[in-house]
């Protein structure tokens, strides 16, 4: 019961979702589509499910005073500032509990929320991805040692590549002749991407394609049910 | 192992004052434009004054530096076209980035009017499903537009029923949803020319939808897209400062991979030696 | 007022890249506290994002508006709140529920979607003749697409053995890979030093104004 | 008089011309029944104006279009009308031309009814693929549970997972497992969840310490479960601990900032990351790197895996990734299911080559057959 009526949900949405690909009569056209938007509601919930988990794991940690367990307290504190005024004033056009909050919004030149969005949380997620061009240089330097055959590909490509993706490559090549351009690094660089990357890449989404149809297929016919979890 | 030696701290330092120094004294380096950028703009060229063309701008602030330029410089050609734009968002920040950039080149098409030229139809979830809801019925998805004017009371959304009233979609895409689900809908399910500009990092994975079936007509591939397009329709902007610095860091990177391999084959040969 | 919390925002901002970029040198607390707070801050948006743009308009505004034509959403709603039953130790079961559907629903979708566009569409676009081209950098080119992705699928053959023939062509398979990884690598060293320019035009633009935006 | 009669058989024909524009309804194919495809041609139709629209019963009529001389629609053009039609009922139509004063001439009127199908033929070729696959995987998940030995070629990375699990537990670290930031709708989440429940038995059974931290909800309690199933299976359900398993943020970068802190603060001395990763791939591997730990990655993303095979001990590559737990558990279902996958790469590498091969000759139907909108 705990396991056979969903394995069922499974299957019966599935091949309705398939089915509609291939019947464009109704029912299918409108159950398919009115399917994405249960989902969409659904998976709102499941948000909401993730951030009640925060509160409550750092809840007890707070309460057994695990280590470093300050550090949860402003965890849990930036969590309500955000959510509090988001809620009490809203956020963009969407007005909260307490309306747009007009006076506050004109004191700081926007909504609590937003500037809080815009002046630190956009700023914190930047940085933390601007850290990736550290460590492409760093990653680079360790991983591209000319060792074997695979490995000299992989780094004769790459360099290839930078070179023709910067103005350096114009600079180094661009004296070559016309009957030569094929040699010019941006157009090297361009034939790289086009034939043997593509190539790789194709035959890399044929392959995972294949995997995820058949992981897909045995969930609708609930022959792979590891993501319902044990009984 | 020899290569780990270095502390790669000296790495980090180099590359942050590689990076830094170019954009305060710019160089100002050549620009050599490639194939799928001049695709790109060619179809812009193509497409008949008066059409109405789409931009979704699916992308957010942490995808800036490279997707901004292009909106800019994409909507700046389109302007000068006279073609008609409506903005779209398939991430929630996308909307803002769209208004940054229309805020901007305001006073230089003081002539382009909100309504009649372009429009900002905003955010909406969903990514491949609002697409699907878009080319069956444009207006159902988009009763308003991002200020929450009436679809009705926008005079150059009259005639847009669905993708058959647009000439070309352009995604401006550091992600999901974004160029797949327009390429998978727009383009593969509805025929309607698609293309886009991408993150540096999803060149790769989205090169292959620049295929013979022209799933995507051209593609602006990252800052250096963005700087080529900026020198085909002659307004230079942040890429082409940009691609200074760009080009000193990937030296830098270039000089680090020659060391490791020196100092690898180094250690190598004096192994030998002692052996 | 408001130009004191611009320039108090900028400042904010700065002081938290810097909180970051930090942790290049090591872990520390200017560090810890950055990273709880964006846990904290993220999470935060996250909620409100998704009661304002997902749960208001597709549940409450349609069922408020409108019960009749759209009492049918109190279904999915039902099976949200089941969702949120993981919360309550012995009634984590019924969760299963909401989880079968969604899973249902994208596994059918994903069924169809990537044997369109990830296997059948790239076999289509692999269909060319590879000897038609303006020159002969492209039927080079092209021989190379045709051979590289035929090699790459038959990398990706579990069922037999590596050796022969096989295995010679699974090697060429692995090579044409390997250099698609380099050239990705490569390309995308673009895209992340790209981060790092705006970021530091931030920096030196908007925070110290040495370089105009 | 030779003239006049020629100018009056000109007119004549002329006007017989005019009156005769051509005017078409159609249903469109393979759809659901919400369309009619209408199209017209007024060339030599005298008129300044000219309306498409539609009547009802009572000879009420509704304006579809208007074009007029300088129209892109004129004098040739189609639309698609989709307002709010009803599969199966009769609708009415009428070319009308108007003078400059716009008084109007109904010219012609045609009915026309929209069809819903019951199967789209554009797609024929995607059902027939869909149906090989289909068939070779199933049939191999039977005959493999039906007791036949099926044979898979070893995968790199594999077997250093128990010495990584050995690694950490004789050094006294715990084992970092990160399920990808998608949620349990991606099937590379799920594929990594599946290897999560085979290292977690080998973890109990070594009595190591356990790290998940995951960035959905659904995958928390799935992860959970898993982890806990695992333990039981092991022999030690006492040594499970529910919140070795815990949640971050959905937020990408904030999750990333989260694991980033647990690595340098935890040290683990073995790191796996399998699932579906975006660009945070790199921030973790090279932070896993710093730590010193053994790094085993594993996704379908095209775009992350050079990252990882730069900066990963082991990488399972694409496919890999879904065919490690069937290598893993060996279970038949799994293994059934991998060698139906390989047959259809067989049969579509055939399709490929006889494609190229028609291509070389000229012959662009199999092409044309599989190209699917």
């Amino acid at each position: 019961m705990k396991r056979r009526i969903p394995l069922t949900i499974t299957l019966i949405v599935g091949l309705i979702v398939i089915c509609s690909e291939f019947i464009p009569h109704r029912p299918f056209s409108q159950i398919s589509s009115e399917l994405e938007v249960w989902f969409m509601i659904i998976s709102g919930f499941a948000i909401l499910l993730g951030q009640l988990n925060l509160i409550k794991t750092n809840v007890l940690k707070i309460q057994y005073k695990q280590r470093n367990w300050p550090y949860f307290v402003i965890t849990l504190a930036s969590f309500f500032l955000m959510v509090g005024t988001g809620a009490l004033w809203g956020s963009q056009q969407n007005a909260g509990l307490l309306g747009h909050g007009t006076a506050i919004s004109s004191a700081i030149g926007s909504k609590p929320f937003d500037y809080l969005f815009n002046n630190v949380y956009q700023n914190l997620q930047a940085t933390m991805f601007s850290l990736l061009a550290f460590f492409i240089a760093s990653a680079a330097y360790r991983a591209f040692i000319a060792r074997t055959t695979e490995s000299i590909l992989l780094l004769a490509a790459a360099i290839l590549v930078m070179l023709g993706n910067t103005s350096l490559g114009t600079l180094l090549t661009g004296w070559l002749p016309d009957s030569l351009s094929f040699l010019h690094l941006p157009k090297v660089s361009e034939f790289i991407m086009k034939y043997p990357t593509t190539a790789g890449q194709r035959a890399i989404m044929i392959g995972a394609g294949l995997g995820i149809i058949g992981s897909s297929l045995r969930i609708i016919l609930g022959i792979e049910r590891s993501y319902l979890g044990g009984d | 192992m020899a290569a780990k030696t270095l502390d790669r701290r000296w790495i980090f330092l180099f590359l942050f004052i590689g990076v830094a120094l170019p954009l305060i004294f710019v160089i100002g380096l050549p620009i050599e434009t490639t194939e799928n950028v001049r695709a790109v703009y060619q179809m812009v060229e193509d497409t008949p004054a008066g059409s109405t063309v789409l931009i979704s701008f699916d992308y957010d602030p942490a995808s800036k530096p490279e997707l901004h330029p292009m909106g800019r410089a994409l909507l700046q050609h389109c302007f000068e076209k006279d073609l008609k734009v409506i903005i779209t968002a398939l991430w929630p920040m996308g909307v803002m980035m769209a208004n940054d950039i229309l805020d901007d080149l305001q006073p230089s098409y003081p002539n382009k009017v909100y309504g009649q030229d372009y429009v900002n139809m905003g955010f909406k979830a969903g990514g491949m499903v609002t697409i699907q809801a878009m080319g069956k019925h444009f207006k159902g998805i988009y009763t308003t537009d991002s200020n929450g004017t009436p679809v009705e009371n926008i005079p150059m959304m009259k005639h847009i029923d669905n993708f058959e009233n647009i000439a070309f979609v352009i995604s401006l895409s550091a992600g999901a949803p974004g160029v797949k689900e327009w390429v998978q809908v727009a383009g593969d399910t509805y025929g309607r020319q698609v293309s886009s500009g991408v993150t540096g990092v999803s060149v790769s994975s989205v090169m292959p939808y620049v295929n013979e079936q022209k799933q995507l007509t051209g593609l602006l591939a990252g800052l250096k897209g963005a700087a080529e397009y900026e020198y085909l329709i002659g307004h230079p902007g942040t890429a082409t400062s940009g691609m200074d610095a760009q080009s000193l860091a990937h030296l830098i990177i270039i000089i680090f991979i020659i060391i490791g391999n020196i100092t690898y084959w180094r250690n190598k040969k004096k192994q030998k030696k002692e052996v | 007022m408001t130009h004191f919390f611009n320039v108090f925002g900028i400042w904010l901002g700065a002081a938290f890249t810097f909180a970051i970029f930090s942790f290049l040198y090591k872990d520390n607390p200017f560090y810890k506290v950055a990273e709880q707070i964006f846990v904290g801050l993220s999470a935060g948006y996250w909620f409100i994002y998704t009661i304002f743009n997902i749960l208001i308009p597709n549940l409450f505004l349609p069922l408020s508006t409108d019960f009749a034509a759209n009492w049918i959403k109190l279904i999915p709603a039902f099976l949200g709140v089941l969702m949120l039953m993981r919360l309550v130790p012995n009634a984590e079961w019924m969760s299963r529920y909401p989880i079968a559907l969604l899973i249902g629903t994208t596994s059918g979708l994903a069924f169809l979607r990537y044997l369109k566009s990830d296997v059948i569409n790239q076999i289509t676009a692999t269909m060319i003749n590879p000897f038609v081209g303006n020159n002969w950098v492209t039927v080079v080119g092209q021989i190379l697409l045709v051979v590289g992705t035929i090699t790459g699928v038959i990398y990706f053959y579990f069922s037999k053995k590596h050796e022969g023939a096989f295995g010679v062509s699974a090697k060429i398979g692995i090579y044409f890979l390997m250099v698609s990884f380099g050239a990705a690598f490569g390309y995308t060293a673009m895209a992340r030093v790209s981060l790092l320019i705006g970021r530091l035009q931030f920096l030196l633009g908007d925070w110290l104004g040495i370089i105009s935006p | 008089m030779k003239h006049t009669v020629f100018i009056l058989f000109l007119l004549t024909t002329a006007l017989l011309f005019a009156q005769s524009p051509i005017f078409t309804i159609a249903d469109i194919p393979n759809d659901d029944g919400s369309a009619l495809v209408i199209t017209w041609d007024c060339t030599g139709v005298q008129g300044e104006q000219f309306f498409v629209s539609l009547q009802d019963a009572e000879n009420h009529t509704l304006d579809i279009t208007a074009f007029n001389r300088e129209s892109s629609s004129f004098p040739r053009g189609s639309l698609i009308y989709r307002d709010s039609l009803t599969a199966g009922k009769q609708y009415h139509f009428v070319l009308a031309s108007a003078d400059s004063a716009l008084v109007r001439t109904p010219l012609i009127s045609k009915t026309g009814t929209p069809r819903a199908q019951w199967f789209n033929t554009d797609k024929i070729s995607l059902l027939i693929m869909a149906l090989i696959l289909a068939i070779s995987i199933v049939y191999f998940i039977y005959s493999a549970k039906g007791g036949k030995n099926l044979y898979i070629r070893r995968i790199n990375g594999l077997e250093a997972m128990e010495e990584s699990v050995g690694r950490a537990t004789e050094m006294g670290r715990p084992i970092l497992f990160v399920p990808g930031i998608n949620d349990l709708d991606d099937m590379q989440t799920i594929a990594g969840l599946t290897i999560l429940g085979q290292l977690a038995f080998k973890i109990a059974e070594h009595d190591s310490k356990l790290l998940v931290p995951v960035s959905r909800s659904m995958v928390l309690s799935t992860a959970r479960e898993i982890v806990k199933e695992a333990y039981l299976k092991a022999g030690r359900p006492d040594a499970y601990d529910p919140d070795c398993v815990f949640y971050l943020t959905d937020d990408q970068f904030g999750y990333v900032a989260g694991v980033d802190g647990i690595i340098v603060r935890e040290k683990p001395a073995a790191n796996f990351y399998l699932g579906a990763f975006y660009a945070e791939s790199l921030i973790l591997a090279e932070t896993g790197f710093s730590s010193g730990a053994i790094q085993t990655a594993g996704t379908a993303m095209p775009s992350q895996i050079p990252f990882f095979v730069a900066a990963c001990d082991y990488t399972l590559i694409g496919e890999e990734l879904f065919a490690a737990s069937a290598y893993l558990s060996k279970e038949p279902h799994q293994l059934g299911s991998l060698k139906g996958q390989d047959v259809g790469k067989a049969v579509f590498l055939i399709v490929l080559i006889v494609g190229i091969i028609l291509e070389i000759f000229g012959v662009h139907d199999l092409k044309n057959f599989l190209t699917v909108h």
